[in-house]
Order: C-alpha cells, then structure tokens, then sequence
C-alpha cells in the first residue's frame, strides 16, 4: 500500500490531471488539441508508473506513446484534408459511447473481482533488469510472438499503404 | 527513484571536487535534527534544481557569446566585440533586447498552443541535466533508465517544435513543423540503436554507471563504438536543427520555419532553448562516449564536474563546427540517409557488439586482451561499412561528366548567311550543333575541381 | 489507398532571405513539391528608360550603375559603347585595357557574390557568403582608390574612363591577383567543388536543355552550362577583348552545380585577363574629348557586352538631340528569369531556392 | 585565323530570304534592319528563326520603339552558330498598337513582351499570360509612350494618391496579382 504522504499526493493530482486531460481529448473540436492532450495524458500515466516505481515502463510509456504514437497520430492529423477534421457531427458518436461504457464496465468489474494483494517483498531496485529477465525467460514465447506481430503489422501498413499507381509506375 | 547511499569523497563539505558533499552535509543536519524526512527530499531537489537552472541560465548566455565568436572565427570575421571585454556583455544586450521587444502574435494563431511551444521547448533540455552524472555522486536523480529517460525527454523537443510550428498558423512554420515531425520519425531509430549498443555493451542503462565502467576499464567508448558515435552525433544533430539536418527552421528557404511567427522573449525562448538542447546532448555524448566526469588520473585533481563541462564544450564545438562549415541537405535526402545508412548500419553495429559481448563473457578474457582487439576491429568495421557505403550505395547523378570544356575560341564561318548551312545539330548536347562543334577543345579538364594538364597561366 | 493533398499558395518573397532583392516567387506546393510558380517583379521598378529620355547621354551613364548594381562597371562599359558606336568615337588604348581590367574585377566580385549567395541558398550557414565577400571587398577597395565609389561605380564614361588609375593602384592590384585571388580561388575549389552535400544539392537541379537555352535567349552563365560555348567576348569582341589569351568554360549538363563551377573557373579566367591587360597597359590618355552634352547624329545603335550575369545590351536611338529619344536595356537577369517556370516545376521548394541562386538574379536588373 | 566578330546583316540580305519564305511580308527595308508587315509578321519570324541561312535561333531582344505616329517593336535576332545579327522592325497603330506574339517562337519573349505591354501598350496576341510585368494592373497609361508626360487627371505618384477605380485597360483597385485565377 502506498502509505508516503507525498507520493499519495503526487498520485491524486497526476491522476486527476491525467483523467482530466482524457476528457478533453474527447470534449475538444481541435484535432490537434485532441492530440496534444492525449500527449499529456500519456505523460501522467508514465508519472503515475514512477508513483509506483515502475521506471523502466514510464520511461518506455514517455518514449513510445507521448513520442512516437503521438507523433504518428499527428500525422494522421496533418494528412487528413482540412474539411474532415471536423470530430462534432460525426455518426460514430452513438457507438463510440456505448464501446467506451462497456469498456468502463469491463474494467471496472476488473478492479473489483481481483484479489489485490500486498506484494510480499520489497520495491523494485532495478526494474530495468527484472524486467529484461522476464521477457526472456519466463515470457519468451509471448514476447517473441508479439514482436511477430509487431512486423506483420509493419508489413501490412507498408503494403495498404503503397499506391497502386505507383507501383505500376516503378513496374514500367 | 530510489535514494543511494551518500558515498563521500572527503568528508570536507568546502571540497569543491564534488559538490554533492555540500547537499549531503546539508541533508546530514536536516536528519540530525530530526526534521521530517520529506525535508531531505524536497532540500536536494530545490539544491539540484537550483545548481541546474544556474548553470542552464549561464550556458544560455555564455554560449550565444561563444557561438557567434567560434563560427565568427570560421568565416573570418571577429564577431562580437564591442560590449564589454571580447564583447562578452553582447548576450546580456541581446537578452535585454528581446525582452523589450513586443510579443506579437498572428491573430490567426492558434493563442494557447503558440503560447506553450516555446516553454515546451524548453523544459526537456533542462530536465535531461537532471540525470547527468556531473561528478562521482553528483546526480540529482540518479536513474536506472538514464539513457531511456534521455531518448523519451528529446523525443518531447521535437513535439513541442511541432506545436509552435503548427499554432503559428503560418506556412512557412507549418512546413518546418511537417519537416521536424518526419525528421522526428526517421531519427529517433538509429538515435536509439545508437545507444542501444552501449548499453549492450557496458550492461547498464543508468548513466552514472557507465561512466563507472568507463572508469573501471580505463576507454572512453567513443574508441570501442566508433560508428554509434558518428551515428548519434548525426542524428542528435538532426534532431537538434543544427546545420547539416537544420531543416525545421531552414532560414534560406522556409524562412526560419518553427519559428518564424515568434518575436520578443517567445523568440528568445526558442533561440535559448536551442543552445540548452545542444548543450545537452553535448553532455549526453560526453557521458556516454567520452567518459562523463572521468578522465584518467585527472579526476583526481581536478573538479570532475569541471573536466565534465570541458568535455561538453569539447562535443559543443564540434557542433559549432559542422554548423559554420556544412551546408544544408534537402529533407528527402535526410531521411533517405537515415533509413539507407544509419538504421542499417545500428543494426550490423549491435549485431556486432552483442557477439563482442558474448565473446567476452563467455570466454572471459582480460580487459587488457579484449579491449585493444575490440577497438582496432570496430574501427575496421566502421571504416569498411563507410567506404562500402559510399562506393556502392553512395547518390549516383544521373548524367555525370564532371567537368567543364574550355575553349578558347568560338570559330564561324567567316562570311554567315553567305555560305552553306551548318550541318544541324552535330553534337546532341549543343543545341544550335555549331559552337560546340566547330570550337577546338583547349585548356584543361576540370576533375574533381583540379585542373589537370593543359597550359595554365 | 491514395492520400489527398490540397495544394498550398506559399508566397517565396518579396520578403524572403532568398530571393536576393524583392523579388517574389508565387508557388503552388503539394507536399513539398512545387506544382506551378509565378514570378512577380517590379517592386523595384525606377522606369529608368523613361528617365533617360530626359537627360543627357552621359547623364545616363550613372542609370546603368543602379540597373545590375553588383556588376556596374559592366553596365557602364555596355552603354558607353553603344553611344560610341552610334556616335562613331575612337576610345584610346589605354582607357580600352582599363576598361577590361575595371570590368573583369567587376566580373570576380559579381561571381563572388553570387557564388557565396548560392551556396547561402544550399543552406550553409553564412560562411561561404562571408569567405567571397572577404574577395568581394578587396576588389571594391581597388574601385574605391580609382573611382571613390565601390558600389555604383559610375567610372566609364563616353570616349574612355573617368580617371586615370593612381599611382598606388598598380601596385595593389598586382598584389591582388598574384598573391591574393589564385590562393582564395583555389581555397574555393576545395570547399565547394567537390563538396559532397553541394553536389546532392546542386547536380541535377534546375536543368536547362540546350534547345531551351538558345530558345530562351539565356545568356552568361546560364548558357554555357548547358553546353553552348557562347562569350560574347570571344564571339563579338569589345574593347580588345581578342588581343588576351583566355578560355571560356562551358558545362554538359546545364544544372545549377555547373552554373557554380562555371563561375569559380570564370573568375580565375579573368585573373588571366586581368594580368595580361596589367603587362600590355600602354600610357598616353584615358579619355578622347567628348562634348559632355554630346548629340549623335540620328539613328540607333545596339551594342552588348558580357556581363557576369549575361549579355547586357544597349539599344540607343538617337534624334539628334542631347538625349537619347529610345533607351533600351536588354537585362540578361530578366530574360534569364524566363525558364524558371520550367526549371522550378515539379521540384521541391529547397531545389527551387537553389535553381534560383543558381540563376544569379539581380533585382535591380531585373525591375530597372 | 583572327577571332570572329558578330557580323551585323544587311537589311537587303535579311529581307531578301524573307521574302523567298513569305512574299508580301517585307514592307521595307533599310540598310541595318527591315520592316515587316504585321499582318505576316509571324510567319516572317518563323521563317527567319527556321531559316537555314539566317539561322536566327536566339531572340537577342525585344524593345519598342515610339515613333509618334506609329509604335516600332523591334527584334534583334541572332545566330549562335554563323555569329551574325539582325534587326527586324513591326510597326504597329499608334492608338490600338497590336503585334502578333513571338512567344511560340521564343520563350525569351514571354517576359520582354510583358515588358512592352506593360510600359508601351503594344498588345501582343497569341501571348499565353499578357499582364503587366512591373506596374499593377490598374495604372493609368504607359509610361514610355511619349505621350505619358505626367500621371492622368493630376494623380500623383505613390500607391496611396491612386483613387480606388481607376478608367484604365483593365480597371478596378490595386490588389496583387493571384496566380491561377486570371486576376
């Protein structure tokens, strides 16, 4: 249990800044707001890691999300023409909301039915290293199967995205 | 994270050869006092702040100075020279000049987003100085993912340059800012693989102990990891919008892009902010690569936190130097260098440094053995994959005689218009056939910008 | 799965760090890619042809200073042999080897100029710009001790020179391109010519065909890199241009990297010139006596030179009166201009700075 | 063999081939240059630039002249490979001068025919973009014309002492020209 004063301090105000900010990147009509808050939702929940000593992951969490998918979401933004920028009307509302509730239930139901136990030992020293010799020792398979993924993943936006245009054009 | 064991050199707190002796002494009377022991936490961190935005706040000024005298001495002019002595007072003119200076703001901004550029800018160069290792003890968080904290904190430059570029509502920054992000995606790779080889190599992510190990094994790894180094320093200046790579804000032909809407102290920000990341991952490249506070016996004598800012004003320079000397790459040859050439060659690079590892741990050969074995093949190694790099993958222009034809007359038929035609076109590169043709081909050949042979005056 | 893109109307100039003057440059950019461009000129139109017909021929004179104000004393030199050739006035020896050494120095500081500006616009960071201007200066110095001007020189006049030389002119002159120039011009082929980045910039960039150069009438520079020997000096010699042992350097493919190239070469080839005209200076006067109002007899006379930027032509009509009734300047920046259109298209905004430093404009020749 | 100086034709040599491509284009011929009928003009030019002996591939120049009574557009023509140059002259109608466009012919024109335009009034139809090169689009007159002694109506000069709607060729306020839109 985190009992420290401060760092129960710490973890209310980032987690508040973060739910906040993930409200407003669904309440905001600006697309790259939405972006932006999404960037500093991504960073309180790497603070939110280091209130529980998880520094490897928020570090990856900062590295990853506010770095890269952000960056990435940014440029589905600046591709995307002017006039479909627009998020207010759009008919995926109704849907959207009723995926996000069960998913809130979901989780919800989660946090209630696990058995949240006290880790018998102490804080992580090195999270970096533990972590290392989980991914390669008791978790091989799934990490390599992930990275699997991974690449097919690349491989199949490598190919959507290639135009057929120009594909013929290189052809000839 | 985790608070360390305070391991003092001296116990003197006036030793100046490492000031963490002085906070130590400081958070030693909170403890013996018995005040609360939150007290401890919050007294380092304001001290290490402090230490921080100081030094911040003088290299911000110091390095304008620098800069323009270094790259003023490059293009033989003297530079500032007026206010005060070698024009030392010129940053702090400048500094109170910008701060005068009215802050405008297109009225089509975007007024928050343009707002928060600049300070986003600047906050992730100063946070990066929080977990160097200035001297033995002297980090102010001192993390096991040093490195990784490092890579996640320079990704967050770039994104708040896209978010000056995009709020300015301009096209000029608009297009510095499309550059940045691409540029962003391309670099950050072979930035991260570059590292990624050191940390193989040393078996640390934390910083202060690759310095450690530095120490231990007495090699500064700029010798076992050359080609990391060229790799990063290329990329990080990329990432850096420094000359070479300084495609974001492209004065010549996006106009000062990212920035070009800013004025007054925003401006002054981003101009700040810029010299602060340099300075940066100066120190990051002269932790990792040259050793951090360590050099030889020398730690000894003198401060480590002095030999550590020497050695970032060493990397500084070489900053300095690729800008005054380089021209600009356009952006699609930037990218295409850092997925043809940098990515890959991370790639073969930690390929090897995991077999050297390997190699090392399974046979557990001596430092002594290893080590010079290790340097003179990545050398090798780095050399090779240079020149095979240039001679098979290297830009082929597509029509390439390079050189010029002299001539030193242009004979015609005496009496025009009274004689023959001129047989059309002879040659197929000269349009109208005849000059080309009917000129002799004198002088010289122009090769490689020498002339060689022919007379010469 | 095809991307949209809206093309954007992005305006390069008239305020802009590299259009060399207030020139401005309309493209419609998709991407990065320019899909159309329009040039925009006359932010510094003067009507100077207007302004000439009010005064006097050698009132005039100081017009064509301020038409290509970084090569005046070849402007100079172009008007004044057109009023001598439609005046029919002998010039006498010494001021014609004058003229060459005055215009040849003009012809090093302008391809300084405008070699530093087109490597500025590869995007170095001032160095080169500064490197050239440090030639540039010297040569300047040479003009200010003869004429007191360095810019605007407005040194020729009608019949020879405004002054004869001073004493002390000779002698730095000499120390100039014997001690000087040939080490910083061969300083400048090591830094730039076989500069990797400046040649992945330039190779390739802004490719003017040879049938398009002749159909465009470009002239200097332009010209020869795409591979047609044409100097105006060798093949309508002026002022005794065919008495100096020189060469012209001519390009193969007609991209901005040639132009760069053809400029470094052309300065060292006026060095050549430069020497020869110092060994053959004769003495005697530097001017023929010329009425300062002088009145041609009626008619017109057409009479170019080479320009660092390209062919500079004067087109002069005369009534008979004390000023010329039709002034007209064959401006080679503004002709040159004429491809931009298809050198710019389908490049990217970075080359299409580049082809334009490599164009070497000058906005006050171009607007007049 | 002495260096080549760029031969200046004859006139009678110029329009002698002219009139051996097109018969009834030479209206008269002078010792340094020939008048062209501008009704045939083009043809004449074509002519001369795809002329095997005159050869004349490179537009030099192209200028006007005012002649009071008649506006004078005047070509310098030249050969790059025979090294040789040549004038021809079009004279066109004072009040609504109009020469036929050499742009086809040239590319070098484009600009110097905007040129003329622009400062002379000469209308050059066949040109592909015939606005004004240097002065906006809604300046009174054509200041080379020797007619255009002062500003019209006691305009004086600077942008701001222009009134909003100007009675000119083309009219309406200043504003920059917009690419693609004709404006």
């Amino acid at each position: 249990m985190i009992t420290d004063t401060g760092i129960v301090i710490a973890f209310y105000v980032i987690g508040a800044s973060t739910v906040v900010s993930a409200l407003m990147v669904a309440a905001v009509r600006n697309l790259i707001h939405a972006v932006l808050f999404l960037v500093i939702t991504f960073t309180g929940v790497a603070g939110i890691y280091i209130v529980l000593s998880a520094d490897f992951v928020a570090m990856a969490q900062v590295l990853i999300y506010a770095g890269a998918i952000s960056v990435l979401l940014v440029f589905a933004v600046m591709l995307t023409p002017t006039g479909d920028r627009r998020n207010a009307e759009t008919s995926f509302q109704a849907p959207a909301l009723v995926l996000a509730g069960l998913l809130l239930a979901v989780v919800v139901f989660v946090i209630y039915d696990t058995d949240w136990r006290i880790a018998s030992r102490g804080q992580f020293t090195t999270t970096a290293s533990s972590l290392g010799r989980a991914f390669f020792s008791p978790y091989v398979v799934p990490f390599e199967v992930a990275s699997v993924l991974l690449v097919a993943a690349m491989v199949g936006a490598i190919i959507l995205t290639q135009d057929e245009d120009e594909e013929a054009g290189h052809a000839a | 994270m985790t608070p360390r064991p305070l391991t003092l050199i001296t116990d003197n707190w006036y030793d100046i050869r490492d000031l963490s002796n002085l906070s130590g002494k400081i958070e030693e009377l909170i403890r013996d006092a018995n005040g609360p022991h939150w007290a401890v936490w919050v007294v380092s961190a304001l001290l290490g702040a402090i230490g921080i935005v100081a030094f911040i706040g003088g290299v911000a000024i110091i390095n304008i100075w620098i800069e323009r005298r270094v790259v003023g001495r490059m293009q033989s002019r003297l530079g500032p020279n007026r206010l005060g002595p070698f024009g030392l007072l010129q940053p702090l003119a400048d500094a109170i000049k910008l701060m005068q200076k009215e802050v405008l703001q297109p009225k089509a901004a975007d007024g928050l987003v343009f707002s928060i550029a600049p300070i986003a800018f600047t906050v992730p160069g100063i946070v990066i100085m929080a977990v160097l290792p200035w001297g033995r003890n002297m980090s102010l968080a001192r993390l096991d993912v040093g490195i990784l904290f490092i890579l996640a904190m320079s990704s967050l430059g770039a994104l708040a340059v896209f978010t000056g570029g995009y709020g300015s509502n301009n096209k000029y920054a608009l297009f510095g800012a499309m550059r940045v992000i691409a540029m962003l995606v391309t670099y950050e790779i072979p930035s991260v693989l570059a590292l990624l080889g050191l940390v193989l190599f040393s078996g640390t992510m934390d910083l202060a102990d690759m310095v450690l190990f530095q120490e231990k094994f007495w090699i500064p790894l700029v010798l076992v990891q050359p080609l990391p180094f060229l790799i990063y320093f290329i990329s990080s200046s990329a990432e850096l919008n420094r000359t070479p790579a300084d495609l974001a804000e492209a004065e010549s032909e996006i106009a000062g892009g990212y920035h070009v809407e800013y004025s007054g102290m925003k401006f002054g920000l981003f101009y700040a902010a810029e010299l602060i990341n340099a300075v940066a991952i100066s120190a990051i490249i002269a932790t990792v690569f040259l050793g951090g506070w360590w050099f030889y016996k020398l730690d000894e004598l003198v401060p480590g936190w002095m030999i550590f800012i020497g050695k970032i004003y060493a990397v500084y320079f070489l900053f300095v130097w690729t800008r005054g000397t380089l021209p600009r790459f356009r952006i699609d040859q930037l990218l295409a260098f850092a997925w043809k050439w940098m990515t890959p060659m991370a790639f073969a690079n930690i390929i090897v440094v995991a077999a050297e590892v390997l190699i090392w741990d399974e046979t557990g050969a001596s430092a002594g053995l290893v080590l010079p074995l290790y340097i003179a093949f990545n050398m090798l190694f780095a050399g090779v994959l240079i020149v095979a790099w240039v001679r098979f993958m290297g830009p082929r222009f597509s029509r390439f005689p390079d050189r010029l034809r002299y001539f030193d007359r242009i004979d015609v038929p005496s009496l025009p218009a009274m004689r023959a035609p001129a047989p059309a076109a002879a040659a197929p590169k000269s349009g109208s056939g005849a000059p080309a043709r009917s000129a002799s081909e004198g002088g010289g050949d122009l090769r490689g910008g020498r002339l060689v042979g022919g007379p010469r005056p | 799965m095809p991307i949209k893109s809206e093309p954007v109307e992005v305006n390069i100039g008239p305020q802009h760090p590299s259009t060399h003057g207030v020139f401005r440059m309309v493209a419609m950019i998709d991407g990065e890619r320019i899909t159309d461009v329009k040039m925009i000129v006359g932010y510094l139109h003067r009507s100077m042809e207007k302004l000439a017909e009010e005064r006097t021929y050698t009132q005039n004179i100081p017009f064509t200073d301020r038409m290509d104000y970084l090569a005046a004393m070849t402007s100079n030199l172009g008007y004044c042999l057109s009023v001598e050739k439609l005046a029919g006035i002998d010039v006498p020896e010494r001021a014609q080897v004058l003229r060459v050494i005055f215009a040849e120095l003009q012809r090093i500081a302008s391809h300084c100029m405008a070699t530093g500006a087109f490597i500025n616009d590869c995007g170095a960071w001032q160095t080169p710009v500064m490197y050239t201007f440090r030639d540039r200066e010297k040569v300047l110095d040479l003009f200010e001790m003869t004429c007191g001007a360095r810019i605007t020189t407005n040194y020729m006049r009608i019949g020879g020179v405004a002054f004869d030389v001073p004493d002390e002119f000779l002698p730095a002159l000499d120390m100039l391109i014997n001690d000087d120039l040939p080490f910083r011009f061969e300083e400048y082929d090591q830094l730039l010519v076989g500069n990797e980045i400046i040649l992945m910039r330039a190779r390739d960039v802004g490719v003017v065909s040879p049938e398009m150069a002749i159909n465009a009438s470009l002239s200097g520079p332009m010209l020869r890199s795409a591979g047609i020997a044409w100097d105006l000096r060798k093949a309508d010699p002026y002022s005794g241009y065919d008495q100096y042992t020189f060469e012209i350097p001519v390009g193969y493919n007609g991209d901005s990297y040639d132009r760069m190239v053809i400029r470094i070469e052309e300065m060292k080839q006026s060095l050549r010139i430069i020497r020869q005209a110092v060994h053959i200076l004769p003495g005697g006067p530097h001017k023929t006596e010329v009425p300062l109002a002088i009145r041609p007899p009626a008619g017109e006379a057409y009479s170019r030179v080479e320009s660092p930027k390209g062919e500079v032509g004067f087109y002069v009509v005369s009534d008979g009166g004390a000023a010329p009734y039709r002034w007209h300047v064959r401006a080679p920046s503004l002709i040159n201009l004429s491809v931009l259109k298809e050198m710019t298209v389908g490049q990217t905004i970075a080359d299409a700075i580049v082809t334009l430093g490599s164009i070497d404009i000058n906005v006050g020749e171009v607007d007049r | 063999m002495p260096h080549a100086a760029t031969v200046m034709l004859a006139g009678a040599t110029v329009a002698e081939r002219i009139r051996a491509a097109v018969p009834d284009a030479v209206r008269e011929v002078a010792p340094q240059w020939v008048v062209l009928e501008p009704s045939a003009a083009f043809e004449a030019m074509a002519a001369v630039r795809d002329d095997e002996l005159l050869d004349g591939k490179y537009l030099v120049e192209l200028c006007s002249v005012d002649q009071i009574t008649r506006i004078d557009v005047v070509y310098h023509i030249a050969s790059l490979a025979q090294n040789h140059l040549f004038e021809l002259k079009v004279p066109a109608d004072h009040e609504h001068p109009e020469v036929p466009s050499v742009t086809p012919l040239w590319v070098g024109a484009t600009l110097q025919e905007r040129e003329v335009y622009d400062l002379m009034g000469v209308r050059f139809p066949g040109h592909p973009e015939l606005t004004r090169l240097f002065l906006w689009d809604s300046f009174p007159g054509h200041p080379l014309r020797k007619d255009f002694l002062a500003l019209p109506g006691g305009q004086k000069a600077g942008l701001s002492q222009f009134p909003k709607q100007i009675v000119g060729e083309t009219g309406g306020e200043f504003r920059p020209r917009r690419p693609g839109t004709g404006e």
